[in-house]
């Protein structure tokens, strides 16, 4: 925050190493790792080319993760920070995984215990039907 | 002590006495653990008024010995959970999940603000010509299992029949099946408890229960009643 | 000047970046809640697919703007290193060329918006197009909002001052980044 | 979110500012409105939510009057048409959560005790705190703003469901309706900020030697709620920008009729809703953990059990979030899943509960003021804890969902929060806030007249639930159970007992204003309390400590054996 800061960080805490700052010697180098993004984002939009739907979404998300973890990493300095930040940020990420747990089986599907979605069911209908006829449909 | 609630309503359905069961039973546990901590929170508060020259005690609560007085009421409370928890899914189970067949089905549309109740008419089936649909009015047959599809043409509403102990919401663009038997002829409210706009105190309904001669009587004042008020497309509600 | 408190650090991190961590933290949920219900909407409408929807995006120009996030992303982190080295006005430099990055992506969505909008897809279009405008709106004041704070940093960072903040700023950018590259896959890629 | 990082780097460029503060007499809006001492910020809370709170219940002496006496003309304010009976019902439950217990209860308390009971001269982020209140502020008076314009204020439940609040031809409130959701996203933004504030400042400022364990419960209460809000008000803002489109561009998030999904809304907000409830609830229960020990003379019946017990409630929180919506269309089968979370939320409560009551046991207990109102949030919470178990058993559910017995449950939760608590931590540092004391006799009154009358109006409220009352109704004539005359008996006893209670509160107010002037002279420590705050002077100068104290102990070593003083400050070495 401060240079205050960085002069507590040289003192105990041991902030110093952790904190991120200076030991950047054996840090993975930047431009591999941007080159190595680069090089995956090629292969996500070459991914729906062979037009095979589960290769699609491995392409798609499986790379944005693989992505996403060399961002948050290497730039974020997340390999060389406290682990309390990581365990922060996947703590949210686990928040949203209960969000939808608990939320899909209300939202996501159209018909459950004594109840059906029919606006829902018949916005499918109604849009596959328009579709039915131009060739880019269905996709998984 | 399932009379709780029959001291102000009676109960005009199967499950009524069942949730009133339910409800009873959670009484009678919290009763206990909350009569117990006040009266445990006021002794300890008359007995331990500071007095001259005697000294708090030195307590930290943190051995064994001490502990367990928090640990013995965990339990305790932990147990009665899950007598709750049983008591509560198994009646829910029965209103809400598990639908017994039905001897009719009648259609149940909320709107701003006021109730559309479709009774299948002669013929028992719903969205034939001779269906009766009327407003803020839901005739029932006494002893007898009724589904109902309650839709929403509009905003949420909520459909609730206290003597019946029932209540479910309306959801525009979806249909929302459930059930009940009334087990007492009469007439009674039914209330709108999701609000729903200006008026949403304003669109009170009744539910008349009738013998099965009255019911009869009733659907023959009804011959020929007007079934364009209720077309069948405009059933399903949101659309 | 500063409280005394900001400059203790019990964590051992300091209280700068702490607190952008914690930025981050809520704007994950914040993102993650947008996205969840996309997701579920995605999932139980197939013609989210169709030509009407995200069939009508233009991949390559999403996967354009993806590379310029990634590029600037790397900006901003050579920034933070030779911010590390104690050279200001190198890191004030690159912090102008990730901002740049940042200006080169609106221009590419003011572009590929103005398109889509001549198109008739508008955010009313239907559901998908709704998220897709409502989340890439969201995301791209994001992206605004960290220009404007690179370009204030500028002047302080250029004078070897509060060189610290170059990683703040370069760690919200790399979140700002991270979301693109969810962003991407789930609105022009999953057709 | 950008502002905050914008924040840090205001530190630096307006550090000027800063260093004036510290040196010259600041003038007027320099001290009182612009400033970035936390004790201010604080006080701007405080004072902000005070008259919020007056607000919100003079709404509701209007629609209570207005229920008993139907067709009356409310005194000060007319007769109640059913639209304005909408918006006062909305506004009332909105202000109380959102502009009452949040900024008192997190921002007053937290701005003002965290630096203080941590031993640092102030927030890590000063101007990012006083952005914050800014902000806060600002979304009052946009909350404010909805009253005068046209089509009157958003009426459509604090819950805001859609699609009622997303289309103004099903509101009626064109203009209402958006504006309340910005008052209410404005004050997310303000809370967020304050919350990153308050966590950060924890968890890297403590005093040199206090440990995590050394903390004052209350400290942690605040800490952890902020924690709470901060991961649980994501996915509501991001609804809350959906909804706004709702409403001003016709997207339909929210509409079944363009695709979207009412029951999503539900969730998204109840998946804050619910954490929320515990927001405001933990740092109550820390304020009387505070007041209990130091009035009893004991430590804390297991300090770590209080805590463990507090991040338990807080995970399961997440859990439970369904609970609200068991009728409202959600699948029956998950019922079963947030009703087993639900009721095994009670296990921490009630632990949290004992320990309380334990801490009582072998004490000398002193029943001064603050201490009445920390035993009255105990005897009330309780109540409220307990009646939430019907709510939470889902078959009982069934018939009190959106009855007044869910009224009465939760203002037997949120009373105690936000008004028997904060009354207890205004009395209990109101000698460290303004340097003199409260008039003991007037607190009493004031706590009679404001206790007793509460139980009168809830009570009643209860019976209504079990009658089948429910709620939001404007007239009950149009239902011949509820018009029955007992009815009518029990709400007149509740209202006429909301107007004595509102009553008793010019009591308080003038006691405040009274002892600022004419209060004896508090001293460092009027209540020999071990806590970090009671070891500087009264009120606090500017950075608060000459030199910036060292912690040696936990904070509730009362009556330690041995030691001829019955308490131990954190910072005295023996």
């Amino acid at each position: 925050m401060s240079e205050h800061a960085h002069a507590h960080d040289h003192k105990g805490h041991g902030g110093h190493g952790d904190g991120g700052h200076g030991d950047h010697a054996d840090h993975p180098s930047y431009f591999k790792t941007y080159i190595t993004l680069l090089g995956l984002l090629a292969v996500s939009v070459a991914g729906p080319m062979f037009g095979h739907p589960w290769l699609t979404l491995i392409t798609a998300f499986g790379i944005a993760v693989v992505k996403a973890y060399l961002v948050a990493s290497r730039f974020m300095h997340l390999n060389i920070e406290k682990k309390i930040a990581s365990y922060l940020l996947l703590a949210a990420l686990a928040l949203l995984l209960l969000f939808y747990a608990g939320v899909s089986p209300d939202v996501m599907k159209h018909r459950g215990n004594n109840w059906e979605n029919m606006a829902a069911q018949d916005e499918v209908e109604r849009a596959e039907a328009a579709a039915s006829t131009a060739p880019a449909h269905h996709h998984e | 002590m399932g009379t709780l609630i029959e001291r102000y309503l009676p109960a005009a359905s199967t499950y009524a006495t069942d949730i009133d069961g339910v409800i009873a039973l959670v009484a009678i546990i919290v009763g206990f653990w909350g009569v117990l901590a006040e009266v445990v929170l006021f002794g300890l508060v008359i007995a331990f008024r500071e007095k001259p020259g005697v000294k708090a005690q030195y307590i930290t609560g943190e051995q064994k010995s001490e502990m367990k007085w928090i640990a013995y009421p965990h339990h305790l409370v932990l147990l009665c959970d899950v007598l709750v928890i049983v008591a509560a899914v198994r009646v829910w189970y029965n209103v809400k999940q598990d639908l017994p067949p039905a001897d009719s089905t009648v259609r149940v549309i909320a709107q701003q603000w006021a109730w559309t109740f479709v009774d299948p008419g002669p013929d028992n089936k719903l969205d034939t010509p001779d269906d009766i649909a009327i407003n803020d009015e839901l005739h029932l047959e006494v002893n007898r299992t009724y589904h109902y599809k309650l839709e929403s043409r509009d905003v949420l509403h909520s459909f609730s029949i206290p003597v019946f102990r029932l209540k479910q919401d309306a959801i525009p663009g979806r249909v929302i099946t459930g059930w009940f038997e009334p087990t007492k002829t009469g007439t009674w409210d039914i209330q709108c408890t999701e609000m729903c706009g200006i008026g949403h105190g304003l669109m009170p309904a009744r539910v008349v229960i009738e013998s099965a001669d009255g019911h009869a009587a009733w659907l023959a004042s009804h011959r020929s009643a007007a079934v364009a008020a209720i077309a069948p497309g405009a059933a399903a509600g949101a659309k | 000047m500063r409280p005394i408190a900001t400059t203790r650090s019990a964590t051992g991190i300091p209280t700068g970046r702490l607190a952008v961590w914690w930025v981050i933290a809520s704007e994950i949920v914040i993102f993650g809640g947008l996205l969840a219900s996309y997701l579920m909407h995605r999932l139980g409408h197939p013609e989210f697919g169709g030509p009407e929807y995200a069939g009508a995006t233009n991949t390559w120009i999403g996967a354009f703007n993806t590379f310029v996030l990634l590029t600037s992303s790397f900006a901003a982190v050579k920034a933070h290193e030779a911010a590390q080295a104690g050279d200001g006005p190198t890191a004030a430099k690159r912090l102008l060329y990730t901002a740049f990055g940042g200006l080169t992506f609106l221009c590419v969505k003011g572009y590929e918006w103005t398109h889509e909008i001549s198109e008739g897809y508008v955010i009313t279009k239907n559901a998908f197009w709704s998220f897709y405008y409502v989340a890439a709106g969201i995301h791209a004041s994001h992206v605004v909002g960290g220009m404007i704070i690179m370009l204030i940093l500028y002047g302080d960072v250029k004078k070897n001052k509060e060189l610290q903040r170059v990683e703040l700023i370069g760690n919200y950018w790399h979140f700002v980044d991270l979301i693109w590259i969810f962003l991407f896959p789930l609105l022009y890629i999953a057709k | 979110m950008a502002t905050p990082i914008h924040e840090h780097h205001g530190e630096g460029d307006h550090g000027a500012h800063a260093h004036d503060d510290h040196h010259h007499d600041p003038g007027f809006v320099q001290k009182y409105l612009w400033s970035t001492d936390h004790k201010m910020i604080a006080m701007q809370y405080l004072f902000t939510g005070m008259f919020m709170a007056m607000i919100g219940g003079f709404m509701a002496y209007v629609f209570r009057v207005h229920l008993a006496f139907p067709g009356v003309h409310v005194p000060g304010f007319g007769q109640v048409n059913p639209a304005e009976y909408n918006s006062l019902v909305t506004n009332h439950g909105t202000i109380m959560i959102f502009w009452v217990a949040m900024p008192v209860l997190i921002a007053a308390l937290g701005n003002f005790l965290i630096p203080l009971m941590i031993g640092c001269d102030d927030m890590v982020f000063p101007r990012l705190n006083r952005l914050s209140y800014q902000i806060f502020l600002l979304s009052a008076i946009v909350l404010i703003a909805g009253f005068f314009v046209e089509g009157g204020a958003f009426g459509g439940a604090w819950t805001s469901y859609p699609p009622l609040s997303a289309k103004a031809q099903y509101n009626m409130t064109p203009l209402g309706a958006p504006i309340w959701l910005v008052a209410v996203a404005l004050e997310f933004i303000a809370f967020l900020l304050g919350g990153i504030n308050f966590v950060t400042t924890a968890m890297n400022s403590r005093a040199p030697g206090m440990k995590m364990f050394d903390m004052p419960i209350v400290i942690w209460m605040i800490v952890i709620a902020s924690i709470l809000f901060m991961a649980s008000v994501g996915p509501l803002f991001a609804g809350a920008i959906m909804l706004f489109f709702d409403q001003t561009v016709g997207t339909g998030f929210f509409d079944p009729n363009q695709g979207g999904d009412p029951i999503l809304w539900q969730h998204l907000f109840w998946f804050f809703g619910h954490p929320e409830v515990y927001v405001v609830l933990l740092p109550a229960l820390g304020v009387v953990a505070e007041v209990i020990t130091v009035f009893s003379r004991k430590k804390l019946f297991g300090y770590r059990t209080v805590l463990f017990t507090s991040f338990a409630t807080g995970l399961l929180s997440f859990f439970v979030w369904a609970h609200h919506q068991f009728i409202a269309g959600i699948d029956p089968r998950m019922a079963n899943v947030f009703t087993v979370t639900t009721v095994l939320i009670s296990v921490p409560i009630a632990e949290m509960m004992f320990v309380y009551i334990a801490t009582l046991y072998g004490g000398s207990i002193r029943l001064t003021t603050p201490m009445l109102w920390a035993l009255s949030f105990l005897i009330a919470f309780i109540v409220g804890g307990v009646t939430g178990i019907f709510l939470g058993a889902s078959g009982a559910d069934i018939y009190f969902h959106d009855t007044y017995f869910v009224l009465a449950h939760f203002h037997y939760t949120f009373v105690p929060i936000a008004i028997l608590a904060v009354f207890c931590a205004v009395t209990y540092w109101y000698p460290k806030m303004f340097g003199r004391m409260m008039n003991e006799t007037l607190g009493k009154i004031h706590f009679w007249g404001t206790f007793v009358p509460f139980n009168g109006i809830f009570i009643p409220l209860f019976m209504l639930g079990l009658g089948g009352q429910h709620r939001r109704i404007w007239s009950y004539e149009n239902f011949p159970e509820l018009a029955r005359p007992e009815y009518y008996h029990l709400r007149q006893f509740a209202s006429i007992s909301l107007i004595i209670m509102l009553a008793c509160q010019f009591i308080f107010i003038f006691n405040f204003f009274w002892s600022l002037k004419n209060g004896k002279v508090a001293g460092k420590n009027p209540w020999n309390a071990n806590t970090l705050e009671w070891t500087t002077e009264s009120p606090p100068p500017h950075g608060n400590w000459k030199e910036l104290p060292t912690c040696y102990r936990g904070p509730y070593e009362y009556s330690v054996p041995g030691r001829e003083s019955d308490f131990w400050p954190q910072d005295q070495k023996s």
